[in-house]
């Protein structure tokens, strides 16, 4: 079992959600985050005093996935993130020890 | 200067003006819930920038525009009020009639001016650049306002004809409507629309907004009488009564529609129902104001469906609350106008002793003229101003959200 | 018509409807502020509802229960006004002695028609349905309100006997408070209360809130004198010693039983101050207004308690402010009543020269009269709403919100 | 009571006190949503507070201290009005020659006596102690609110001189603009400041305390003629030209300097241009209002930089907006005062017909007293108040925050 | 050193805390977050368009526990927030190298 | 390819930025969070009902980093973000076992 992590842009989030169903992705988790990266931070002016903003509002998914289909979910999400401008985010996947769906009790890929 | 104003008119001049400039904020809140959260500051600085242009304008031209030569039965005033000229505390020209100083109906009409491009917003919002948007209401302001306001409140034509208009159903609200109408159709859908969902960002704003509204608009309509008297007294009774009983008209439609009655339901029937008492407030008595409300609470609702049917995208609505609920509300004063009530009413409404038709045909010309007028100059004007400066913001900047790519702000932080 | 009101009075009487009518929207945002983010839409709901239910029901009927047939020295009304007949530019009644048309009268009594039921919704917080909400307002302001504002108002028994009521502390504050003990009586406590936490969602609206309502509390209190004279100008300055005096002494409670003083105290103690001085507003001077908001302020902070003391779960302290407040001013009214200030005064205040206790007797008579009526009826009208249709909200409802759940929308969105 | 006062001008005066009390809130919004979102209570606080305990002791001494002995051409007043005495139903001195009740008087001036201290908690957001804040005004408004009143609104030696101040440029804004300066050199910078970015939380509340405070000052400055007349008409007039002038002004200098129109532009433009026309509200006419409004919003926007070439840490910007804008509002008075628009104008300004030099000269002489007195005194009291009972917030209260540290409430919740 | 996440229902947080803290936990991060399952969204109206919307309101809690706890602390965790209807979310364990007190320095079961 | 993930005082979150920049960090995702610890909670005060609040509010960050910088990574954040007071919150580690880029494909080291 593993857990995909990926930072997107957030008007992504819907064409994201809309591939990963498609991958046949049944569940995610979803945050709003503020990242900070290579993407230049923005200029904010308030009564002429300018303040440079490095954060930049992003959306965090995690997606807990068995092995097998982990590659083809990270594509499909990678796909449609995708707008090839610097700030298109980041995809990782870590190793899960153990899942369970608290409704049921059921473990590993039972769960997700 | 030997004219005394009445005290009491004045006093209520005095405020309703206020009240009217107030609902220019209250306008900024009631569509700034509705946008989303990353163009809310772009919402808001369109309306509070309308306050800053439009007077101005107004004292340098517009006034003059509408209200110069009152009474000569055209098309559009003169020059003779430019700059302020001769508007001071005096009673001003002789066809006002006035009984409060001729600078306090100049600065009260300012503030119908002010709203009424503001109106607009609701209809482009989330889409339009600062710059161009700036241009298009001064221009707009000059070119169709104030033909407008003269036509129908300077003693222009369309008043000579017949057609009444307590405080603004034509001249407001049809006006701002139509140009609504045409502005999105020169600047096109919203990016994303509407396949991507845009819920209001902040109803309880736009709550308020529906409050401040509410309050202002006892200014805007029972100030039109000019006076602190039975005829202001009915204007506000009506402008209570009928919104409530759109209120109450929309949400059971919506109620049998869709399921639900909402709040936005509640704050937009009761907008479309000050819509439509506008043009009605002073003329109509009894239990009138319950059947025109109502009636516009259904026909609003209704109206919702020509975005879909005509395959606009009117953001927040304007096409169905002002210009439908304008309409409605002009069309029918003919069938409740009540000399009663208002001696200006010389043709009784279809539905009143001794009433006919003659009134409701002048309120259709009139209805007709002002959203032909408006729509064709608004259309010409929007569409210059995008092939030049630029009206329509571009995908990235909508994507970005307009606060930060078009003002450098953000509404909310920690 | 040869009516010819007097234009100050009037414009007076029209800013202060218009005034009044603010202070809905206002108590939407009071409450709105302190429940939880998934029941904000449902509170704002509620009032505004409120705003459009009550104004068509009092056109209709109510209007006419409490003002028909006044000065009957009875306990209602009749129906002689019904449907607005001969709701007119007039001078309407001599039981009135207007300078205002009778329609404008009629419209300033319907703002306050409108806020007495929407107070209730902040002991009921968060767990009521819209619909069993919306019959049992209709029905509790034809059956509770328009009576009692009768008994007080319109010449009926109460205020026949000598009892005085400014502005409403028994028709609005004792009357809307006992209901709401009524009503929570019979829905019970919120889902979770009281282990769960539930602080204020947004106390900058409750804030706004307050604000709105002291500056609408300038047209309820001072409004009430029906005229631009020195009474009104009295009631206004008490209208803001008072809610100032409140404060300081809720303040300095808090601060002592609890460590600090907080901002909803400030807030919570004006608008106490603003119940309690309702009734005394044209009837008190000096520095009693002062004496009557600081001990106010102390005494609905203590209030507070009662609800752990009974068990009961009144959500946003209704029974502390507006039923305690209500009664603390009546009662205070008994000491404090000055004829040098207003000359309907006929038997002095305790404290005042030549004053005596029959004021006092009356008060407490009228304030017990009000109280009693309002719950007992309110309480039978509630079962009978709750074991039909229903009234309070399933537990699913109130877990997800009533926002959602009953309306359908979320208030905040990006 | 002999004395009836005119209905019209009361009714004026009436809802101008509503409205200037209104304003209040919102300052406490337009500052509050400028603020970071721990300290947004605190600030909304430190605003209501000002209403609580100002009113009080307004009635208990600072409306003697200010208008008791009228026309002394001296320093302060007396004490003859200490607890509301004489101030009653009747027209007062004969000094005021007022056709409203005396009470209404006391009440309206009441309102500018609240505002005033809570415009200097702007500067000193963010960092001070409650019970040091509270302290300091209640103290403030005894030693230099009321003095600086009566040298210029209670006959005394500013006025006797000559000096001109239609609403409160000298009074209000500079004498408050002043004390801000003076409290900021005593509690030092915000935590943090100027490394540290603090952008505002809530941008949408500080354009509705806009909206707020454009409306309510309607009240302010036409309020001031107290009377429902000419004079009044033309100030209100001026108050919508001049702001939205100023707005203008402010946004075109931004434009070009930072590259964006803001809507906090927008917003600190069009207050700006309400400041500078306080002072001149009823005394000029024509388009100087928007002569002096488009050049304060330039003024006040490069007026900005003075916090950084001193070193001052103004949180936001009372100094810019407040004195600068009150200092340059009352001296281009001098240019622009116009006695064909109200006979109180003796010299008339440099730029009208007959003008000469003399006005201006008073002008100056007025602005620098007040501005001198009120930080002279200022000065000392916070430097008293920070060594005894402490005016500045702790660091580690004010990283948690001031709303949580000082008053044990957060402002948002679920 | 264990890592275990869950997602929760909002309105059971208070529970699940108790549950936790009598199960010995001292310490959690709770983070608000928008969750996407099986448990079907809900249609928001406005202005009489429908919109559905998928994403739930869940709150999502991190709890870093040694591998000997790491069951007790799961169990309770799953008996607390348990409603047994649909959407009651996932609790998931992943391995941690190293963790760390800021305040003190100390590592491993020590910071925890 | 580790995952450092740190909870810190919120008000220290710039000086911890500028710290990580300084170790070379180039990019971390920043998450708004509760935290409940050792630190006591706080009390509000509504109407003279006293709530003890056991949630702080707390910053959490997400630094992707190659093993080899993990601890020069970690250090340079728990010196910037430490105050001594209880509450300053805890740093772990995780192992990555893939990591991309979104707008390039790059994997691994590169990705970050
Ligand atoms: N080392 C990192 N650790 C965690 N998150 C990162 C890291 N680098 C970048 N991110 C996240 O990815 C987002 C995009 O990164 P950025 O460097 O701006 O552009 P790109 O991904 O196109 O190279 C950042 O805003 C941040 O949220
Ligand atoms: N594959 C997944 N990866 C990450 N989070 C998930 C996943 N599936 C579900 N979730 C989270 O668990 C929540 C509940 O899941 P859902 O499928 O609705 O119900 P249940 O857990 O009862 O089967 C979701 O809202 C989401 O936050
Ligand atoms: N076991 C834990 N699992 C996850 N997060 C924790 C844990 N213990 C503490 N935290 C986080 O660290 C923060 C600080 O912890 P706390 O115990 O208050 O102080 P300290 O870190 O100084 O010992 C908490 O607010 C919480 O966000």
């Amino acid at each position: 079992m593993k857990l995909i992590t990926a930072v997107i842009k957030p008007f992504k989030l819907d064409q994201v959600k809309e591939a990963l169903k498609a991958a046949g992705v049944q569940g995610m988790t979803v945050t709003e985050v503020q990242g900070f990266g290579r993407q230049s931070g923005h200029t904010e002016v308030y009564r002429g005093a300018e303040y440079t903003v490095e954060f930049v509002p992003k959306i965090k998914l995690e997606i807990l996935a068995d092995d097998g289909v982990v590659d083809a979910i990270s594509e499909a999400l990678v796909g449609a993130a995708r707008t090839d401008k610097i700030g298109d985010g980041k995809i990782w996947v870590t190793e899960v020890a153990q899942v369970q769906r608290i409704r049921t009790g059921e473990r590993g890929g039972e769960a997700v | 200067m030997e004219f005394v104003p009445d005290s009491g008119n004045t006093a209520w001049v005095l405020i309703s003006t206020a009240l009217v400039l107030f609902m220019t904020p209250g306008l900024a809140f009631f569509y700034g819930g509705m946008v989303r959260g990353k163009n809310v500051l772009a919402m808001l600085m369109q309306n509070f920038f309308a306050m800053g242009l439009i007077a101005v304008l107004w004292a340098a031209i517009v006034f003059s525009l509408a209200f110069g030569d009152a009474g000569n039965a055209g098309f559009v005033g003169n020059l003779d009020f430019a700059f302020l000229k001769d508007v001071d505390l005096g009673a001003g020209p002789d066809f006002f009639a006035l009984s409060i100083p001729f600078v306090l109906f100049a600065a009260y009409q300012m503030t119908f001016a002010i709203i009424t491009p503001a109106l607009i917003t609701g209809a482009t919002a989330d889409r339009l650049k600062f710059a161009g948007y700036a241009v298009f209401i001064g221009l707009w302001v000059i070119l169709v306002y104030g033909p407008v306001a003269h036509m129908v409140f300077g003693g222009g034509w369309l008043s000579d004809m017949g057609a009444l208009d307590f405080a603004g159903g034509a001249v407001v609200h049809i006006n701002a409507g139509a140009a609504a109408l045409a502005v999105i159709l020169v600047v096109g859908k919203r990016r994303g629309y509407p396949h991507e969902p845009m819920p209001p960002h902040n109803l309880p704003f736009t709550m308020l907004g529906t409050g401040m509204l509410w309050f202002g608009w006892a200014g805007f309509n029972a100030g039109s009488a000019l006076a602190a008297n039975g005829v202001a007294a009915q204007a506000l009774m009506n402008t209570i009564l009928a919104p409530a009983a759109a209120m109450l008209g929309w949400l059971i439609v919506e109620k049998l529609r869709s399921g639900h009655a909402t709040s936005l339901g509640a704050a937009s029937g009761a907008v479309a129902g000050m819509v439509a008492i506008t043009p009605c407030a002073g003329f109509v008595g009894g239990m009138a104001p319950i059947y025109i409300g109502f009636a516009t609470g259904i026909i609003c609702y209704l109206a919702l469906g020509l975005k879909k049917a005509f395959g606009f995208d009117d953001s927040l609505d304007v096409i169905a609350v002002h210009l439908v609920g304008g309409l409605v509300g002009s069309i029918l004063l003919g069938f409740f106008a009540d000399p009663t009530i208002n001696s200006l009413v010389a043709n009784p409404g279809v539905l009143i002793t001794d009433g006919g038709t003659d009134l409701l045909m002048d309120q259709i010309v009139a209805s007709a003229v002002t959203l032909g007028y408006s729509f064709v100059v608004s259309l010409g004007l929007a569409a210059i101003i995008e092939k030049t400066i630029g009206l329509r913001a571009s995908d990235d900047q909508q994507d970005q959200g307009l606060d930060l790519s078009l003002h450098a702000e953000t509404a909310y932080s920690n």
